[in-house]
């Protein structure tokens, strides 16, 4: 794996400044971070709490393709993608994603292509349980 | 030859791997057609995908008995 | 100010953790954050550390504008802008800016909304100091 | 009448604060002549603003000697 991406998938609380310390650097002037959070409605609906699971190798070797894409389009210094697995509570991280550049428009587009591209194509699963019952969220029609 | 399945497609084999002991399942939409003659809710949930030795595959892509492979329904990650 | 704005102009290290929980919020799946970071270099120059001084009350209100602008435009749930001041090294935390909404698109585009127009209007100042001597960013021809 | 001068400003005039005694400086386009007098490297530095009361003037906004008025010049935060 690239040395400037750090890639982690994870059973326990997500660490902005885990992410932050990763990426880091004095060469940089900018850093953006995007954390995804579990809200507490979703279409309509009220949420209790989410459940993630993944295909864990095959996650993290899309999330590194996605990452050297965002390196060679806007010049990343360094990217970190933290995925939360599991049980995860409403306000509670579901990802991490902090990049740094030298320059700050980079960083933003990098931050945002990473998460744009992390929802469509990594083998992440969210089941989201309600009041009444749960269901795999884009699974079915 | 094992199948891995994540999210609602372990939901709807019942198990996350399930075993394949037909000879006629080399190709990726031959693994479609079986999975949803096998069980046929697969037919009723959005696309998903094949993935073999964990990258995405197409419906052409052949299958070894010796290759990893993963059915991965619509993700949700992030 | 409006109750969903934190706006804190510092003589100490900021706090991203500080600024991260002031705009969490259950309602919202994004947040994005801008950490804006001390570069060891700026136009072929080395630079060894830089001083940030501010009109703070003036500063305080444009960058309030800023944010209520931020709100309207980007549909913000909570905003935090924290600025340094005084003596500041290479890597450390020049500003933060966070930014909450229901919908991720908007947080990075409010967030770096805020950075620009923050770096444009913002009564703050920053010396850079080199090898030999030292200049006011921006002053000069 | 009361100055402040932040950055390059209050590095020109010497002092973060000056005084303007003369009746002369009445608005902020004769604030500006005056100061470009006292202090000709003035002149010399990137366009600068002037805030009254916190918050950016018009060359043409009048300037009573009781107002809060301050030197802004070039911006550099973030």
């Amino acid at each position: 794996m690239d040395s400037s991406i750090d890639i982690q998938i994870l059973d326990q609380a997500l660490s902005i400044d885990q992410c932050y310390d990763y990426v880091i650097h004095e060469s940089c002037g900018g850093i953006c971070l995007f954390v995804g959070t579990v809200r507490n409605h979703n279409k309509g609906e009220d949420v209790k709490y989410l459940e993630f699971e993944s295909y864990k190798s095959m996650a993290i070797k899309e999330i590194h393709k996605i990452c050297l894409i965002a390196k060679e389009q806007f010049h990343t210094q360094s990217i970190a993608v933290h995925h939360r697995l599991g049980h995860v509570e409403i306000t509670e991280k579901a990802v991490i994603i902090a990049v740094s550049t030298v320059h700050r428009k980079n960083a933003f587009q990098a931050c945002e292509f990473i998460i744009d591209k992390l929802k469509k194509t990594v083998p992440i699963w969210k089941r989201e349980f309600l009041e009444n019952g749960s269901y795999w969220v884009n699974a079915t029609p | 030859m094992k199948v891995l399945c994540f999210g609602i497609a372990r939901d709807i084999a019942g198990a996350s791997e399930i075993k394949i002991t037909t000879e006629e399942v080399q190709s990726v939409s031959q693994l479609r057609r079986y999975l949803e003659e096998q069980f046929p809710k697969f037919q009723s949930i959005n696309q998903y995908m094949v993935a073999i030795n964990e990258a995405y595959a197409e419906d052409t892509t052949e299958i070894k008995s010796s290759d990893h492979i993963a059915i991965i329904p619509p993700v949700s990650g992030g």
